[in-house]
């Protein structure tokens, strides 16, 4: 046990180290110089100005010291949580422009990963039984992971929001409320929660029916459901071990899937507008916004480190075999 | 007298290559798939030639017309043929599929067999590595890269996709030369004197070709979906035209609101049927090759 | 949910926290392409918007119908010498804590300025002192008189409450937040989120009596919106009322049934907010020759820009490049003798006179010398209409035998290769209406070139006559307009002789609002509204505020 | 007769067409009797072993019938069969290594499979039966990876003998342990035999000399047919048809030298069963051969309970 | 000629090599030319990694593998003289490819100058020498050969090549009873031409049936070792013992050996895997004679009468 974690543990310390360094190169590396644009973008008109400016942020955002300084400067900031100034926010800290967006992503992102894989997987599992389902059910499913994720929520906006009319195709809340602890504002939530969710959802759920799907079929060929059916024990049992032990390859899937999803959300968010990450990332790259851009990713990295370490966590309760290899108990 | 009994397990795959092709023309998941995708390949490589039209994105007629016998697709707000732009972006997002699936293919190859072929420390290693790329989320990465260095051409966005897209097929690969290496043949070759590279390439790769062509597929159906997010999200090369960039340019254009679905649905469809197509067709390669997969 | 930012209940409608009541409140968009970052409003270039305008005011508005400064905090201001200018401060003006605004409030925030750091720093170089004289008049002393500059600062400066700002640090009045914004102006402060700010209506706002103004909406919500799509996804679903985002193909929805409007009803669709130009580096070869830019003017398909790109919602630029605003002040004799027009032969023309000739038949002319020309223009990537039409300026000028490729490096490179000089070509609009061509030309002649050009000059064109003349246009007095055409008349001849930066395109004043809630929208109907429909940054000192008196609830 | 199986055929289809893996074979098990079924590879020992109990979805049943404790077995037919299953006739598979579902403790998988068939779980019977196959009761606890080799196979003995059915199906289940191992299980097996448990037994393996050991009859299959079935010392001591005679040679015995007496084996291999050639399947290898074998020999009763199918015994 | 000494082996599994197996421990014994040593053990024991050791395919943990005096060396020239026949003719050939492409790496690797003539010729030579008919299984496909035919095809591989040593790994296991009489008759007949064979095999009737010497493993380490009467005829281990009771004969009724209470070198309980274990007792209990170059792993043989 204290093996495969430390083993994990290590990995994702590793997987940490490497994507600070990354993180921290990125705007020292880029073409161009982030206060200039800063500047440029403000629109100050007079050209002294903007030179002393230049300097008094250039110094201020520490752009002159060496690179080390830098590095190590990066790292202590970073411990500390502090993950200093947007650039295009200025003067707010990266780390609350983050937090204020990191609750709609997270509200889109656990349902939509949970839900799409749970459904995706009864659904998976029906579509094995029947030849009917089968037929019926992967097609779509092909269909629907096969489709980019923003085409498909472009589509759904347009649908269901702008024609249909039923959902708003932007914003968080509606842009008459007030956050506050009312019914009609958690309606409003809600309300504008569906369609990205939906799309992020349907994506996903494609897939791990799918995969659910052929898992199955692999499992009901395996060696103790042919000896249970050689007992003569009723497919309901059969179909629930196997359906138990399919779905351990499904939550390694879903760790090894997380980076995608990830993604999903962001481009979903985008076509949403919702006020996540996603929008966040877009707004920091077309503003070169570095600090962001970099506060955002961290955040991603350890949002997805910290669920994979959760989903570890899940595998080794539900599969026994881990456990057992884990304690070194060889037969 | 006949030599061969037929027994299973022990039949080759001489036997399972021809059954493979057997099932294969008669599989309809791996006909239809690989069918579709041949279509529109071929529309992407021969249109261009047929319409003899080498500057897709030329304003050539009025702007906003819908589909007609003389613009198939229609024409976008700048009076773009959407049907030129259609099959120059087949080629662009086959392109994109084939390059940055392949490099990432190579890559699983090379990470997979080396670390599955000489197990150990340099397993142990590039496992690390493959683990760590695989946690790293990699498009928003690739958003960053991408912001940095911008992608000016097809190839460079290829590249990176294929630098990050690997981890899953790399581990997969090294699975399978995991069990091949046990087999006694890999030790055979080793005491006629074939060095380790010549080993992997002679004896290990030609027994998974199926399941590295099968490999290659999914990076491709992935490669093709990452590119086309890219594009989409304003990151895809900024010269010529792919589905993603249409889907772009459609949507920032506003080609929904506007009613211009012609602009908006072609390329998507051919984005969803592509890479759907490609899946389909693993699923129907998987059935072929997988005796279990084939009586259901 | 959300953390909830800023401040309490709403102090217009105390009782009701939640939502807004829809026939009061107006929906727009289009303003920022981000969260509202802070309500500072020395920070002019990135506040969230409305903080000057509608929280805080300047001395002046101009008008730019009648081309008059509108007093607005100021009751009345002049120059009582050459060098000295009063600004009578109205008064029973407070600030939303209940204060007084008096002159000491202006002297200090004009005195702001003296910080090396301040966007408007610079006025220093020719202002020599404000002083308060008394409660209401406030006394600014020049070294020399830029007359034209200053009308522009009266109605640009924002004045914030001294008792306030005055125990501020430096470093706060630079770059605080400033989160519970105490202003003068007809909104307060309400709140915000990362993709909206909330203003509402003070009842109490000086103006309702001493200007006879009153703005309709009680809420303002200027919603953040990451894409035209989205803001045109909206309009159509009536959550928002104006919209001042470039809505492609808007024109559809015009003469659609969508209860859309703007401006005209009709090609351009928008009024004008700035020139589009094309920035050639006259420091390089072939472009340090005049020859070689009129011909590269000429060679240029704005038309094909204008319909193609932009689908008529914008206008091919005159000759000069100035807005039709300042129509009066373009000689039109001088046009006629050295103006251009797309003429691709005429181009030729000038390329072979000037000695630019096609040596080795790829269709393309070579220098003088016989090398290549290979000219790119940089546009920065994503900005997707500028991506378009440089593709289009490329097409024309290669028709021309220029060989022009673009490229869309990314928005800092751009920046930082524009002020290094390195580059060959770029279109650049930074430039907005104003009160005066004066600031036009500036942007065009201002000398000296430095190491690094920032914002002016960016092609590095070096005339010291044309900037003297520029200098000599801002020391004439801003009534006197026949002085003023006196010295634009020369500059303009210099500008089309030399073409040191070529007018593209007008860029629209972007304004596409719904009728569903709220009418009565600024148009070139009969009897409508003249004024900007437009919530910009600086615009709302522009004719933006009055839309907002104009305006009327669809149902009345 | 616990068992009489008659004139059984069951093919396999595949893509060359069908594989008659059982070409009417009939042969009975007697109450408490232990049938040894010897061959080799590819004869349809497995094949004959699974048409008593399931047949897999390549499996088709062309003809004769498998009568059980005087009831026929509805062996084509996949839902009648369900009722026989377990309770009546039983299997220990060839697989036993990865027969438990890897992710359920045994014992809650055992209450599982009980209940899934009616009869509630009789934990002493359970833990009777460890004991006497020496396996801790602590295994019930476990996961079937912590479990050897061996105790698996002896776990899926006891779980595959709960319901005391009439015939319990034993394939190769020794093939895969070493010979330590291999005589515990095989001991195990005679005393379920001993103690009741199983009425009667089809103990399948290749491995002649073990099923000299357990079996009291031993029956020799040759593609696809029956060559001998005989009492298994007769069957070890005189052997009547060549082909068993010949496999019974080629057996080294612990102890003989190849320098003191070498032994041969059987030249070429047995025919393909996709289309058998008439006749005396064993006359191409068959040293005693001549044309009357050109006639498919009958299995005939040359001794009481010694059966020969060769025109030459 | 081959001569191990005092050779262990250790592996590391787990993270890193957390976890250390000793698979193989201080084992030492010779293969002479034209001897059949023969190798028995349960699974486990050891006996592949032996053998592999010998082959060069796993490198020595300690000790010292020699042949003709010098230290092995994998690599071609090594294999020239010392080659493996492995346990499943099935896997030994690579099923995509025909299966005389055994005898093409061959000629890749060792003969590449050699004429494609001569060397069909040669070829040809050898696969009669073990007794095939080159028409009928030259240019086939692994599945369309029968087992027998490919494991001999394999020891025709390893003839090629100027063989002194032969490693056969459970090269019969998998062959059924009539087809693995003709391979073991093949390698008798090889050693008479002086081939020494290290016959590896957990069937002890195959072991005796060619062997010249017999060395019995336990846990990785020697349990007896010595001729082949000696050890199989008058086994003085506990062990020994109790392996060759537990043999089915098809003659006579499985025996069970009384069981030897006082000896210390019995111990109940599974054998296998315990490689450390039982390198620490050999190691420690140096083995005795109980005869002629007879030599059994116990502290006490005097206490243990022979049987
Ligand atoms: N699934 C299958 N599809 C086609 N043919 C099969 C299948 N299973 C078995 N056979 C064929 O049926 C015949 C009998 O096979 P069976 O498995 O019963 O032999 P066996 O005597 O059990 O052999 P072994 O000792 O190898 O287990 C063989 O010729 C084999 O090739
Ligand atoms: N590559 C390896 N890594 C770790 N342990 C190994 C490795 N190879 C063998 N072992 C261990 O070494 C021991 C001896 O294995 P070996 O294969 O030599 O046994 P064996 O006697 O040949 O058994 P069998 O009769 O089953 O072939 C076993 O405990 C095995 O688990
Ligand atoms: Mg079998
Ligand atoms: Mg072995």
């Amino acid at each position: 046990m204290r093996h495969y974690f430390g083993r994990k543990l290590l990995v994702y310390a590793l997987t940490f180290v490497v994507a600070v360094t990354v993180n921290w190169m990125i705007p020292r590396f880029m073409p161009g110089d982030p206060v200039a644009g800063m500047l440029a973008r403000t629109g100050v008109s007079q050209p002294a100005a903007v030179e002393a400016m230049r300097v008094y942020y250039t110094d201020l955002f520490g752009f002159d010291r060496p690179l080390w300084e830098q590095y190590a400067g990066f790292w202590a900031t970073l411990l500390r949580g502090d993950f200093g100034i947007s650039i295009w926010l200025f003067p707010t800290p990266v780390s609350t422009v983050i937090l204020r967006a990191v609750p709609y992503t997270l509200a889109l992102m656990i349902p939509a990963v949970l839900l799409s894989w749970w459904a995706g997987n009864r659904l998976g599992a029906y579509a094995a039984r029947r030849r009917l389902l089968d037929n019926t059910v992967l097609p779509v499913g092909y269909v629907l992971t096969a489709m980019p994720y923003m085409w498909l929520a472009v589509l759904l906006a347009w649908g269901l929001g702008v024609v249909a009319g039923w959902f708003p195709v932007a914003g968080g809340y509606a842009f008459s409320l007030q956050p506050a602890l009312t019914g009609e504002f958690l309606l409003s939530l809600l309300h504008h929660w569906v369609l990205p969710f939906l799309s992020l959802f349907l994506v996903a759920l494609g897939g791990w029916a799918i995969g659910m799907r052929n898992m199955i079929i692999y499992e009901l060929e395996s060696d103790y459901a042919t000896y249970l059916a050689a007992l003569g024990a009723p497919s309901r049992l059969i179909r629930r071990y196997a359906f138990r032990n399919a779905v351990l390859p499904q939550i390694t899937g879903l760790a090894l899937q997380l980076g995608v999803l990830v993604a999903g959300a962001l481009v979903t968010e985008i076509v949403f507008s919702y006020p996540g990450l996603g929008s966040l990332i877009l707004k920091a790259i077309q503003n070169q916004d570095f600090f962001l851009l970099q506060g955002t990713f961290m955040f991603i990295v350890i949002g997805v480190l910290v669920a994979n370490f959760v989903i570890d966590l899940v595998y080794v309760v539900v599969d026994p075999r881990t456990r057992a290899g884990m304690a070194g108990a060889q037969a | 007298m006949t030599t061969t009994p037929l027994t299973e397990g022990r039949a080759g795959t001489r036997v399972v290559r021809r059954e493979a092709l057997h099932f294969a023309v008669r599989n309809g998941k791996l006909v239809t798939g690989l069918g579709l995708v041949l279509v529109l390949l071929l529309t992407g490589l021969l249109g261009p030639v047929v319409l003899g039209v080498t500057a897709p994105n030329e304003y050539v007629a009025a702007p906003m017309l819908p589909p007609s016998a003389e613009h198939w697709f229609g024409t976008t707000t700048f009076g773009q043929d959407v049907f030129t732009q259609f099959v120059y972006g087949l080629r662009t997002t086959f392109a994109a599929g084939a390059l940055g699936g392949g490099i990432a293919a190579v890559i699983a190859m090379v990470v997979g067999f080396t670390a599955g072929y000489r197990g150990g420390l340099v397993d142990e290693a590039l496992n690390m590595l493959t683990n760590v790329v695989l946690v790293i989320p990699t498009l928003a990465v690739l958003l960053i890269i991408n912001a940095y260095l911008g992608i000016r051409s097809v190839a460079v966005q290829a590249l990176f996709i294929g630098l990050t897209s690997w981890p899953w097929a790399a581990r997969a690969i090294r699975a399978q030369t995991f069990s091949l290496r046990g087999r006694d043949f890999v030790d055979l070759a080793r005491l006629s004197g074939l060095s380790t590279p010549r080993i992997i390439a002679r004896e290990i790769a030609p027994n998974m070709s199926s399941y590295l062509f099968m490999t290659f597929i999914l990076l491709f159906g992935g490669s093709v979906l990452i590119a086309s997010s890219l594009d989409f999200i304003g990151l895809g090369p900024t010269e010529g035209v792919s589905l993603g960039l249409m889907l772009q340019n459609a949507t920032q254009w506003s080609a929904l609101q506007l009613g211009l679905w012609w602009w908006f649905v072609p390329p998507g469809l051919a984005i969803t049927a592509i890479v759907g197509a490609l899946y389909v067709a693993n699923v129907g390669l998987d059935e072929v090759f997988n005796p279990k997969l084939r009586i259901t | 949910t959300p953390p909830s930012q800023g401040a309490g209940p709403p102090p217009g409608n105390p009782g009701n926290p939640g939502s807004l009541p829809r026939n009061e409140t107006l929906y727009t968009t289009g303003t920022q392409w981000g969260p509202p970052a802070h309500f500072n409003p020395i920070r002019e270039g990135d506040h969230a918007t409305g903080t000057k305008g509608l929280v805080y005011e300047t001395l002046f508005h101009y008008d730019p119908n009648t081309a008059k400064l509108v007093p607005w905090l100021a009751e009345s201001g002049s120059w009582t010498s050459d060098t000295v200018y009063e600004a009578k401060i109205r008064s029973g003006v407070t600030w939303s804590d209940g204060k007084p605004l008096t002159a000491k409030d202006v002297a200090f925030s004009y005195g702001l300025g003296k910080i090396g750091t301040i966007s408007f720093h610079n006025l220093y170089d020719w202002l020599k002192s404000v002083e308060a004289a008394d409660d209401r008049t406030v006394r600014f002393t020049f070294s020399k008189a830029n007359y034209q500059e200053w009308d522009f600062n009266l109605y640009s400066r924002v004045i914030v409450p001294e008792h306030i700002w005055a125990g501020r640090s430096e470093e706060e009045v630079l770059n605080g937040a400033n989160d519970k914004p105490v202003g003068s102006g007809a909104y307060a402060y309400q709140s915000h989120d990362q993709d909206r700010v909330v203003y509402v209506r003070r009842d109490d706002w000086w103006g309702r009596s001493a200007l006879g103004k009153e703005p309709r909406p009680r809420y303002i919500v200027d919603v953040a919106t990451p894409s035209n799509e989205v803001a045109m996804g909206m309009l159509l679903q009536k959550g928002l009322d104006l919209s001042n985002n470039f809505l492609p193909g808007v024109a559809n929805l015009v003469k659609g049934n969508f209860g859309i409007t703007t401006f005209y009803d009709q090609p351009p669709y928008m009024l004008s907010a700035n020139t589009a130009w094309l920035v050639p580096n006259t420091t390089r070869k072939p472009m340090d020759d005049p020859a070689f830019r009129r011909a590269l003017a000429a060679s240029i398909d704005t038309k094909k820009i204008v319909e193609g790109v932009y689908g008529n919602l914008v206008k091919v630029a005159s000759p000069t490049g100035l807005l039709p605003q300042w129509d009066q002040f373009v000689d039109q004799s001088v046009v006629g003798a050295a103006g251009f027009a797309f003429d691709t032969a005429k181009a030729r023309r000038t390329l072979a006179d000037a000695g630019y000739r096609d040596r080795d038949g790829d269709g393309l002319v070579e220098n003088k010398d016989g090398s290549k020309i290979k000219l790119t223009l940089i546009v920065p990537t994503g900005w997707t209409d500028w991506m378009e039409a440089a593709r289009a300026i490329a097409t024309s000028a290669k028709a021309a035998g220029i060989d022009v490729t673009p490229d869309f490096p990314d928005f800092n490179a751009l920046v930082e290769k524009r002020s290094k000089g390195d580059f060959d070509l770029l279109v650049n609009n930074e430039r907005q209406l104003s009160n005066t061509p004066w600031t036009y030309y500036d942007y065009v002649f201002q000398l000296p070139v430095n190491k690094t050009q920032n914002t002016v000059n960016f092609g590095r064109y070096e005339n010291e006559r044309a900037w003297k003349l520029v200098q000599q246009l801002n020391q004439v007095r801003t009534d006197d307009v026949a002085g003023m055409k006196t010295v634009i008349s020369q500059i303009q001849r210099i500008h089309l002789d030399e073409m040191p930066i070529i007018p593209l395109w007008y860029n629209g004043l972007w304004a596409q609002s719904s009728v569903a809630t709220w009418k009565n929208w600024p148009s070139a109907a009969q009897g409508a509204p003249k004024s900007a429909p437009v919530l910009w940054r600086h615009w709302l000192e522009l004719g933006g505020f009055e839309t907002l008196t104009q305006i009327q609830p669809a149902g009345s | 007769m616990t068992l009489t199986v008659t004139d059984l055929r069951v093919s396999y289809r595949t893509l060359g067409g069908e594989v008659k893996a059982l070409d009417g074979v009939s042969f009975g098990v007697r109450d408490g009797e232990i049938l040894g079924l010897a061959g080799e590879s590819g004869c349809g020992k497995t094949t004959l072993g699974k048409s008593l109990i399931r047949l897999d979805g390549r499996m088709r049943h062309v003809g004769g019938t498998v009568e059980l404790d005087g009831r026929e077995l509805p062996i084509a037919d996949d839902r009648r069969m369900n009722a026989f299953r377990f309770h009546e006739v039983s299997l220990v598979p060839q697989y036993a290594m990865s027969a438990l579902n890897p992710t359920r403790r045994i014992g809650r998988m055992v209450a599982e499979l009980l209940k899934s068939r009616g009869a509630p779980l009789d934990r002493d019977k359970l833990e009777r039966r460890l004991d006497l196959v020496g396996l801790p009761r602590e295994v019930l606890d476990r996961y079937p990876l912590e479990l050897s080799g061996g105790m698996k196979q002896r776990m899926v003995m006891v779980v595959s003998t709960l319901l005391d059915p009439s015939l319990l199906v034993a394939d190769e289940i020794t093939s895969a342990l070493d010979v330590s191992t291999q005589k515990a299980v095989a001991r195990a097996l005679l005393g379920f035999r001993d103690s009741g448990f199983v009425k009667s037994m089809l103990f399948i393996t290749h491995d002649l000399a073990l099923t000299s050991h357990i079996a009291d009859t031993i029956m020799v299959m040759y593609a696809g047919r029956l060559a001998e079935k005989a009492p298994a010392d007769v069957m070890v001591k005189a052997p009547r048809h060549p082909y068993t005679r010949m496999l019974i040679n080629s057996l080294p015995e612990v102890g003989v030298r190849h320098a003191e007496r070498p032994l041969s084996g059987i030249a070429g291999s047995p025919p393909s069963l996709l289309d058998p050639p008439p006749g005396c399947r064993f006359r191409d290898r068959c040293p005693l051969a001549d044309e009357g074998c050109a006639e498919d020999p009958p299995v005939t009763e040359t001794e009481p309970d010694h059966f020969v199918a060769c025109w030459k015994a | 000629m081959l001569r191990l000494d005092n050779v262990t082996k250790v592996f590391r599994t787990g993270t890193f090599g957390g976890r250390t197996v000793t698979a193989v421990g201080g084992v030492s014994f010779d293969v002479r030319p034209g001897e059949v040593v023969s190798l028995i053990g349960e699974s486990g024991s050891g006996k592949s990694t032996i053998g592999r050791m010998i082959l060069g395919l796993t490198p020595v943990t300690s000790g010292f593998i020699t042949m003709d005096g010098a230290p092995v060396r994998p690599g071609k020239d090594y294999y020239r003289a010392v080659q493996g026949v492995f346990q499943d003719p099935f896997s030994c050939y690579n099923p995509v490819f025909k299966a005389d492409r055994v005898f093409a790496l061959v000629k890749e690797g060792y003969f590449p100058r050699v004429p494609a003539a001569e060397w069909e010729r040669r070829v040809e030579a050898a696969v009669r020498d073990v007794r095939l008919n080159p028409g009928e299984v030259l240019g086939k496909y692994p599945h369309q050969l029968s087992g027998g035919q490919l494991q001999r095809m394999l020891i025709a591989r390893a003839l090629l090549l100027d063989l002194k040593l032969l490693v056969a790994d459970e090269i019969t296991s998998m062959l059924d009873a009539s087809t693995r009489i003709d391979v073991l008759n093949l390698l008798a007949e090889l050693k008479t031409c002086g081939l020494g064979v290290l016959y590896v095999t957990h069937d002890l009737s195959l072991g005796t049936y060619l062997a010249e010497r017999t060395v019995v493993l336990r846990g990785g380490a020697v349990v007896e070792m010595g001729p082949t009467d000696l050890v199989f005829g008058d086994p003085r281990h506990p062990y020994t013992r109790a392996l060759l009771a537990a043999v089915p004969r098809l003659n006579a009724p499985w025996e069970d050996p009384a069981p030897v209470t006082s000896c210390l070198c019995h111990e109940s309980g599974p054998a296998g895997g315990d490689g450390r274990a039982a390198a620490g007792r050999a190691a420690a209990g140096r083995m005795a004679e109980a005869g002629p170059g007879h030599l059994v792993a116990c502290a006490r043989l005097a206490d243990c009468p022979p049987a």
